[in-house]
């Protein structure tokens, strides 16, 4: 098949010889349904050239058919799809950045049925009148229904390209570098600065965005030292490569220039292979660098002439018609007329000369222009049309004419009649933007210089320089000269063993230049909102005459105009067009650029993937998972697990043919009539030293500690300095000097830092130290009426007797041969034993334990269970029943509030607040449903009355509700206006599926309301 | 003034585009007004737009230092919705959401209000009780919510992996049918062109230097551009600048300015036709009508007037994104950026009375500014027509964070944005 | 509700053979790492060799802290395990004997906190000796062998895979031999102390262990990664 | 992103390392239980918040964990100084008016 249409695409316009590419490497590509071939070495875009391919896209707005107008990243129109398999598509790849590579598959995002017929193209024609500025502001209101089904038609019309309906199948990643100076942009000042630094033996980096390193001097037809400028090129990137204190990045853009000299650079490490990315390579990777100084070294893109259909493909930039035919030995077209504003723009129509096709004329705006290149056209023997400029393209889908005229010195209108030069190609030159955009990125703004008719990085704090293109410098030899000296400068700040003079300048022997032009939009013989369209920022299909009505609808702030035209906002981010529309509202407003104000540019300077930014931290690798140390015990059990936080906890652990309110049912019943078990580990441990760690104590939780002797545990409530609740847990007096807190799995950091804050910034001279040793503790919770025999078949050395050891004790001994911490403490109001021991025996323990607990049967219960159990003694989960707008008093724990300390704890002034002290407050209490049966969902709003009309007056809600098998009906806990003033009274809970569910309030415990079984 | 129509749109093609009419004058100051709004974002245009539009107060001024809606109102994620927790707010932002419906016919500009829903993700069972809670506290004061399963979630966004495999699987959703996003630049424009229309003076370019207090109370403001403009109220309507306004006129705000990030991918093909906003991994996300997939990130932690923020809040949010949606891995996010956001200790905003005499402040949005817009202008014209708070404004006094009446929407989830 | 949880797993690799054991006076030891069973793994790693990890078997770790009377500390480690606090910052001192390297070894953490790792069994003696040679000064000794896993990463592109996963400048112009310090890995936190050139020693927390031999492994593809055997 | 020297490990840090705490200097009132509502409401939530230098408390989260200060441009995000808890800074700010604000 492939070889069946190679015939019909030969690559006419390939020059025979030249160029940097593989002649001897023949890669075959699809465009579009066709097949076609190049060499390695090209884009897809000089390939789609060679092939005499034309339309690669539609307008966004008009549906016009456009084509390649750049070589680089400034592209605005050569915007595909690319990607050969569904996994591996690409939306909004610029033709002139991707490299070409054996089987490419590739399509133009917008048209139907195909690119060069596209039916939107006559809407276009038609409706484009209509679609000025604005438009969809102004309609689409009435009738105000129908908006909606107008915004179909809309989205039907959104977007370039497509994502991919599969998941990607390559990978990304980061890496961190830190150096010392960092050099953006490769050509000749950026390899200039690079050497000079990197010969001081400072650590340097340097990243280009394009394959090969050399910037414009690929291309360039100069000397340096005496050598083609491809050469020095390559001199100088052996030489780099050479110092081990620089990395030398290609294909990698810098993408952000953020505060402190943090730079994004995104490498794509693999687009040049193929759609995916090579076994075990990352496709791109983003380089974090931070830098001491950053030297800019990006060039400039030239500015293309905004003129009458000047979207017509076969309208391109000069350089980029030099980068064509130098590079990649294309010729864009047949016939060539060139407008400039400037010297530089000659060179293409050289170039174009130089390979044996027709330059039908170069027309220069400038009427008395001097320089070295205009007496090189006439040696060559071009025409060359002086004071004029082409004011229209002309030509269905492609340029076939171009219509110019004379026009007066500053370019304001036309001066003579306009006649038609047969053509297929336009190149212009508007000069040179240079690429500021990551000055921009810190809040610094670009500084316009009429000499140079361009924006400069402006000022700024950080320790960044310019040199080349970017600062406005516009010969080699200056270009070269400033990287040198930026180079020297910035290797000179960050070593003390500088080299004076590491680098002496090479030999360049400029051209005389000619000052250029300052013309923006081409005058035409109609007024621009008559005149055939002329583009502005291709991509967003913003015109002249746009730019210029938006100006009198009022919007005058260049920010109201690029909004409101949507100028700027295109994947090229108005690389090209920007300065070109600023100076046309500029000149309707009657202003200077300068006044008008400025073009800011945000990060990314190109596009980059989510992928790439995302880097390794995807799927498995998201976000950490903690594991306690019993966790493959409990995979090998069957559990389910929840995720709280980054742990994993055992949920609940079904059986076979077990629903889930079966498992709940057995582990809570199992747990109160004989022995469950319960991995705590997770529950955030602070160890507490020191000799005010007592004091310390009592000052961040709400009750006394004072009088805690060692052996004991007490349960402890922490407020915020609001007064509400924040974390709660028990906290045990290990010696006089020495606590350990628990925490909740949740507030552990949480509840470290503020230790930590407090300590360190308000009480520095108590005298206490906080440790972490949530992971050095396996925690285990046997509960249950035979929790103690079990305890005492792998304990030997503690006294267990219920007098020696009591509840809310604690004990250090072995258990299962390990050493133990054994606290008698309980969640669950049953007997209970917190068993502590070094993580890395707590599945040994745990084992032993199971080994032990046959006879009980006794049974690993989860979370799940756990909240029952705990809902059915009343006991609260900081976070569930709480909400951060509950004081002590609201959740009925005035218990463990005391006021009496000497010194104010956290939280209680918080919580003398006027509005806390206020009655009806929201306040914890029991549920109990009138019919047992059912189950009140959590989250459901309590009412006073049901029968009100909405808005309903609401009292409060659940909190946690549960069936419970051990009190045999459903229980609740949920906070209720007043409540603890109410009890014996019902709410009613109106819910969604239309049922309401009265609930009477009453206390909160359901089970052993004396408390007996926990003291047994 | 001409109203827009199709017949207007026709007409003015016919004419080359070339005889719209301003938007909005170019008025030069007058010496006083009855009212000055000092900030010409959305939330100050609407206020002025009522003010004239339902309080018929005929001397108004917006007094902007920049550009209409250079400052949040064009740099949010235009996500509109009201399902908030408490009633307070619930019902502010109702308000809100009413006034939205009808918004583009009354301004007679499309503000491209597009209802396509927002959903409220859970990723855990904590997730799952606020949303329930929140949910029927939304049903019960009359906003519309449904509690969705991970099944339905799929259903309404097929792109979301809800396969239960991810780190943390959605469990369920919130879902309010009746929310979406707008236009934001439009917002702005619409409320100012009808303002302009009502005889209010929209004043650009002008920095307010100074407050100017006699006597305990605001008499008018030092501007930079226009010296002394005098005033019977002021309303400061300048999010992102408060703090500053309020040090002007001699006293603090609870308030702490931060930015907060958001970005863009390039234009794609239609994916995502709702919002998905997402607490516990950090991001949210919609789709414009021009194809860019909108994505909001978390707020930084300092302090920050830079209208930018720090990398990594970008890098995680793209992991949440990548997490929820792993289909655009390939596609090209294309533009950052930063707000200044005010956020308040309760994530509620402040339309208060000052300590000084009138001089208002409606501040402290946080990250919900831009969906409260007309709500907002409407219940702060009020306060400064009338001069004491009506019943929607009441509980958002800034002298809450004295006693203690905090509506504290931090506590439950899915509301931060 | 329906209540979608998954069924979770450890890192690829995972569920290994499990350890016997009998009598349960005889305390089985995990490592954070035992379910990976990296001896296997160790065997089954024949693809390149530019990264080398390992999971050092328990090791004892003591937290100690000391702000005025940092000079007691000093003392009493002389006279208990003869060796001396760090003198400069992020730096550490180093015990060996015989053919052990790095018996002891103290890591700074903070001004007023340090790291003294030691043979698991000794740990507790260790913390004995120091507090009663301490006797009522105001320092603090935190046993927390339990609660962290000690990796060691080796290798010519050991350091590029540290690049990867620290914001740290681990170039060894800046992280030098005897250089420890306390930053990021990943999402989770690490003490990283270059043990010589091309080795370094990653101290994480127990709970996080598996994620970091994960994320090393994703890290690690591009140079090939080998297990060795500790 | 900023590069943060800390005052205590003696070096530059990326960032991510580290966590800020908000404004700097925040005394907590001595005598709590003698506060008025207004008073304990203005050290509880009512800031600074300025434009341009501020003083604000981070802490080295992935580091040392101690607490320090950074003196701050929050327009320009520079760094002017840090230092530890407990020193002065050698920045001056700039006065600020702040009259007594009533309770209205």
């Amino acid at each position: 098949m492939v070889d069946l249409i190679q015939g019909r695409y030969v690559q006419k316009n390939r020059l025979p010889s030249g160029g940097r590419i593989n002649r001897d490497k023949i890669l075959t590509f699809r465009f579009d349904n066709r097949y076609y071939k190049g060499y390695e070495g090209d884009t897809i875009a000089s390939a789609l050239l060679a092939n005499g391919v034309k339309v690669v896209g539609r307008s966004f707005k008009y549906s016009r058919p456009r084509g390649i107008m750049s070589a680089g990243v400034e592209e605005p129109n050569a915007i595909l799809q690319v990607g050969s398999t569904e996994a591996t598509q690409v939306p909004n790849v610029r033709a002139t950045e991707q490299p070409l590579y054996d089987g490419l598959v590739c399509s133009t995002v917008n048209g139907w049925p195909h690119v060069n017929f596209d039916v939107m193209s006559l809407l276009g024609r038609i409706g484009g009148n209509m679609m000025g500025p604005g438009f969809y502001y102004k309609t689409f209101m009435f009738p105000a229904f129908m908006w909606e089904t107008y915004e179909k038609f809309i989205r039907r019309a959104a977007g370039l390209g497509r994502a991919p309906k599969e998941r990607d199948v390559d990978s990304y990643d980061h890496m961190h570098h830190h150096v010392d100076v960092m050099i953006v942009g490769a050509g000749a000042a950026g390899l200039s600065a690079a050497l000079a630094a990197a010969r001081t033996g400072v650590r340097v980096m340097i990243a280009d965005e394009r394959s090969e390193m050399g910037g414009g001097l690929l291309h360039s037809t100069t000397s340096i030292d005496k050598l083609p400028a491809t050469q020095w090129v390559a001199k100088v990137c052996h030489e780099l490569d050479g110092l081990d204190n620089v990395v030398r990045l290609s294909r990698s853009v810098v993408n952000g220039l953020h505060d402190h000299n943090f730079l994004t650079v995104n490498e794509r490490r693999t687009h040049h292979l193929g759609d995916q990315a090579p076994e075990g390579v990352t496709r791109e990777r983003i380089h974090k660098v931070r830098a001491h100084t950053v030297i800019l070294a990006t060039g400039a893109h030239e500015r293309p002439l905004v003129f009458g259909n000047n979207d017509l493909p076969g309208c391109m930039q000069c350089s980029a018609v030099s980068e064509y035919i130098r590079r990649y030995a294309v010729v864009p077209g047949g016939s060539l007329v060139v407008m400039t504003t400037n010297d530089a723009g000659y060179q293409c129509a050289f170039d174009w000369h130089d390979v044996g096709r027709e330059v039908v004329a170069i027309v220069d705006t400038r009427a008395n222009a001097d320089s070295d290149v205009i007496a090189q056209a006439k040696q060559r023997e071009i025409t060359l049309i002086k004071g004029s400029a082409v004011i229209e393209a002309r030509g269905q889908g492609r340029v076939t004419k171009a219509m110019v005229a004379s026009i007066n010195a500053d370019g304001s209108f036309v001066t003579g009649e306009p006649r038609t030069l047969i053509c297929d190609t336009i190149a212009s030159s508007g000069g040179w933007s240079p690429a500021v955009h990551l000055s921009c990125h810190t809040g610094s703004r670009p500084r316009w210089r009429d000499d140079i008719l361009g924006f400069v990085p402006g000022e700024t704090h950080e320790q960044v320089l310019s040199a080349g293109g970017v600062a406005g410098t516009q010969t080699l030899s200056a270009c070269i000269q400033e990287g040198i000296k930026a180079g020297t400068e910035a290797a000179a700040k960050c070593s003390n063993s500088s080299v004076a003079d590491a680098m002496s300048a090479p030999v360049v022997e400029d051209e005389l230049h000619a000052p250029a032009m300052a013309l923006y939009l081409v005058p035409h013989t109609k007024a621009p909102t008559r005149a055939s369209k002329q583009f502005v920022d291709m991509q967003n299909d913003v015109t002249a005459a746009g730019l210029q009505v938006s100006t009198h609808e009022g919007f005058e702030s260049i920010e109201h105009v690029k909004r409101y035209t949507a100028m700027g906002f295109g994947t090229d981010q108005g690389k090209t067009g920007n300065v070109n529309g600023m100076a046309i509202v500029a000149k309707t407003l009657g202003q200077s650029i300068a006044e008008t104000g400025t073009t800011v540019f945000r990060p990314n300077y190109t596009p980059v993937t989510f992928g790439a930014v995302a880097g390794s931290h995807t799927g498995a690798l998201f976000d950490p998972k903690r594991f306690t140390p019993m966790h493959r015990w409990h995979v090998e059990h069957g559990a389910l697990f929840e995720n709280v936080g980054q742990w994993k906890r055992p949920w609940y652990f079904p059986r076979q043919g077990e629903s889930m309110q079966d498992t709940l049912n057995r582990e809570c019943v199992a747990t109160r009539t004989s022995v469950g078990i319960l991995d705590a580990s997770t529950l955030g441990k602070i160890d507490i030293q020191g000799d005010d760690a007592r004091e310390f104590l009592g000052r961040v939780y709400t009750n006394a500690w004072a009088k805690l002797p060692p052996g004991r545990c007490r349960y402890g409530l922490m407020c915020g300095e609001d007064g509400m609740v924040m974390d709660d847990g028990v906290t045990s007096c290990l010696a006089e000097n020495h606590f350990l807190m628990t925490t909740t799995t949740g507030g552990a950091a949480h509840v470290l830092n503020w230790l930590e804050l407090y300590h360190q910034t308000e009480w520095p001279e108590l005298d206490v130290y906080f440790t972490s040793v949530t992971d050095h503790w396996a925690t285990m919770t046997i509960a249950g009426p035979n929790s103690r025999a079990l305890l005492a078949k792998v304990c030997s050395d503690i006294d267990l007797d219920k007098d020696a050891f009591k509840f809310m004790d604690w004990r250090s001994g072995s258990v299962a041969g390990v050493p133990a911490r054994v606290f008698r403490i309980s969640f669950t109001g049953e007997l209970s034993y917190e068993i502590n021991v070094p993580a890395h025996y707590g599945l040994h323990v745990w084992e032993a334990l199971f080994e032990q607990g046959k006879e009980f049967d006794l049974t690993a219960y989860g979370t799940e269970s756990m909240h029952v159990l705990r809902a059915e003694k009343g006991f609260v989960i900081v976070g569930q029943d709480t909400d951060g707008s509950i004081t002590p008093i609201d959740m009925d724990h005035a218990w463990a509030v005391a006021n009496n300390k000497p010194f104010s704890y956290i939280g209680k002034r918080g919580m003398q607040r006027e509005d806390c002290l206020r009655p009806n407050r929201k306040q914890l209490v029991g549920l109990e449903t009138v019919d047992p049966a059912v189950v009140l969902p959590e989250g459901a709003q309590a009412v006073r009355n049901p029968e009100q009309s909405i808005p309903m007056t609401m009292v409060g809600h659940v909190t946690s509700s549960y069936y419970s098998a051990n009190a045999g009906r459903s229980i609740a806990m949920g906070v209720i206006r007043d409540g603890i003033n109410r009890h014996g009274e019902s709410v009613f809970f109106p819910l969604a599926d239309g049922r309401t569910i009265e609930a009477r309030i009453r206390n909160t415990v359901w089970v052993d309301p004396d408390g007996e079984r926990q003291k047994s | 003034m001409t109203r827009f129509s199709g017949f207007s749109l026709f007409k003015n093609a016919l004419q080359h585009q070339e005889n719209w009419q301003r938007m909005w004058r170019n008025p030069t100051p007058k010496a006083h007004y009855d009212f000055i709004v000092v900030g010409g974002g959305g939330h100050g245009l609407a206020t002025a737009y009522y003010l004239a539009k339902v309080h018929q107060k005929s001397s108004v001024a917006v007094i902007e230092k920049g550009w209409l809606g250079g400052g949040n109102t064009g740099r949010n994620t235009t996500i509109v919705r009201s399902n908030y927790l408490w009633d307070e707010a619930a019902h502010l932002y109702e308000h809100a959401m009413k006034l939205w419906e009808g918004l583009s016919q009354d301004l007679n500009y499309n503000v491209m209000f597009s209802q396509r829903g927002v959903m409220n993700l859970g990723h855990n069972l904590q997730d799952m009780r606020d949303i329930e809670r929140r949910v029927n506290a939304n049903r019960l004061n009359g906003i519309d919510g449904e509690v969705l399963d991970a099944k339905q979630c799929q259903e309404i966004v097929p792109i979301m992996d809800c396969s239960g495999s991810t780190r943390y699987p959605v469990l369920g959703a919130s879902w309010q049918p009746r929310a979406g996003v707008a236009r934001h630049d439009a917002v702005a424009w619409g409320y100012a062109r009808g303002a302009d229309q009502l005889g209010v003076d929209i004043i650009q370019q002008c920095e307010v230097t100074d407050i100017l207090v006699e006597d305990g109370a605001a008499i008018g403001v030092e501007t930079k551009q226009h010296g002394t403009i005098k005033a019977g109220r002021i309303g400061c309507v300048a999010a992102g600048h408060s703090g500053v306004l309020a040090g002007m006129a001699g006293f603090q705000l609870p308030i702490e300015s931060h930015p907060l990030q958001a970005f863009v991918s390039e234009p794609i093909k239609p994916i995502l036709d709702t919002v998905v906003m997402s607490n516990a991994v950090h991001g949210y996300m919609s789709q414009s009508d021009k194809g860019d997939l909108v994505i909001g990130a978390g707020i930084d932690g300092y302090v920050g007037y830079g209208q930018r923020g720090s990398f990594p809040v970008i890098e995680h949010t793209a992991h949440a994104i990548m997490e929820l949606f792993p289909v655009v891995s390939r596609v090209h996010m294309n533009r950052q950026w930063g707000g200044i956001v005010d956020t308040t200790p309760d994530a509620c905003p402040i339309l208060s009375a000052t300590p000084v005499e009138n001089l208002f402040f409606n501040c402290g949005w946080g990250t919900g500014g831009f969906k409260a817009t007309p709500g907002s202008g409407h219940v702060f014209a009020d306060l400064l027509a009338k001069g004491r708070p009506n019943k929607l404004a009441e509980a958002f006094s800034m002298f809450r964070f004295y006693d203690g009446a905090l509506i504290d929407e931090h506590g439950a989830a899915g509301v931060a944005h | 509700m329906e209540k979608i949880l998954v069924s979770d797993q450890y890192a690829p690799d995972s569920l290994s053979e499990r350890a016997e054991f009998g009598d349960i006076n005889v305390p089985v030891v995990e490592t954070a790492l035992q379910h990976v069973n990296l001896r296997q793994v160790a065997t089954r790693t024949g693809s390149g060799h530019g990264v080398s990890f390992s999971e050092l078997p328990v090791t004892g770790l003591l937290v100690l802290r000391a702000r005025s009377e940092r000079a007691a500390l000093q003392s009493a480690l002389q006279t208990t395990v003869n060796i001396k606090l760090p003198d400069t910052l992020q730096s550490e001192v180093s015990v060996s004997s015989g053919s052990h390297k790095s018996v002891y070894c103290i890591r700074w953490v903070a001004p007023d906190e340090w790291m003294l790792s030691c043979p698991a069994q000794d740990a507790f003696d260790i913390e004995t000796r120091l507090r009663s040679s301490l006797g009522g000064n105001s320092v603090a000794i935190v046993n927390v062998t339990g609660g962290y896993s000690v990796l060691q990463l080796s290798g010519q592109h050991a350091n590029d895979v540290l690049k990867k996963s620290t914001v740290y400048d681990v170039h060894p112009q800046n992280f030098s031999v005897g250089k420890v310090v306390n930053t990021t890995f990943a999402k989770a936190q690490v003490m990283l102390r270059c043990v010589s050139n091309d080795e370094y020693e990653l101290i994480v927390r127990r709970s996080f262990a598996d994620y970091v031999w994960h994320w090393i492994q994703v890290a690690s593809k591009e140079y090939g990664l080998s297990v060795s055997r500790s | 992103m900023f590069n943060i020297y800390c005052p205590y490990c003696e070096e530059h840090r990326e960032e991510e390392e580290f966590h800020p705490s908000g404004q700097a200097h925040l005394a907590r009132p001595a005598d709590a239980d003698a506060c008025t509502d207004k008073e304990w409401g203005d050290f509880l939530y009512f800031r600074k918040n300025p434009r341009g230098l501020h003083q604000e408390l981070w802490q080295h989260t992935a580091g040392c964990r101690k607490f320090f200060n950074i003196t701050r441009d929050t327009v320009s995000y520079q760094i002017l100084e840090t230092y530890k808890v407990g020193q002065s800074p050698q920045v001056k700010l700039p006065e600020v008016k702040l009259e007594e604000p009533r309770h209205g």
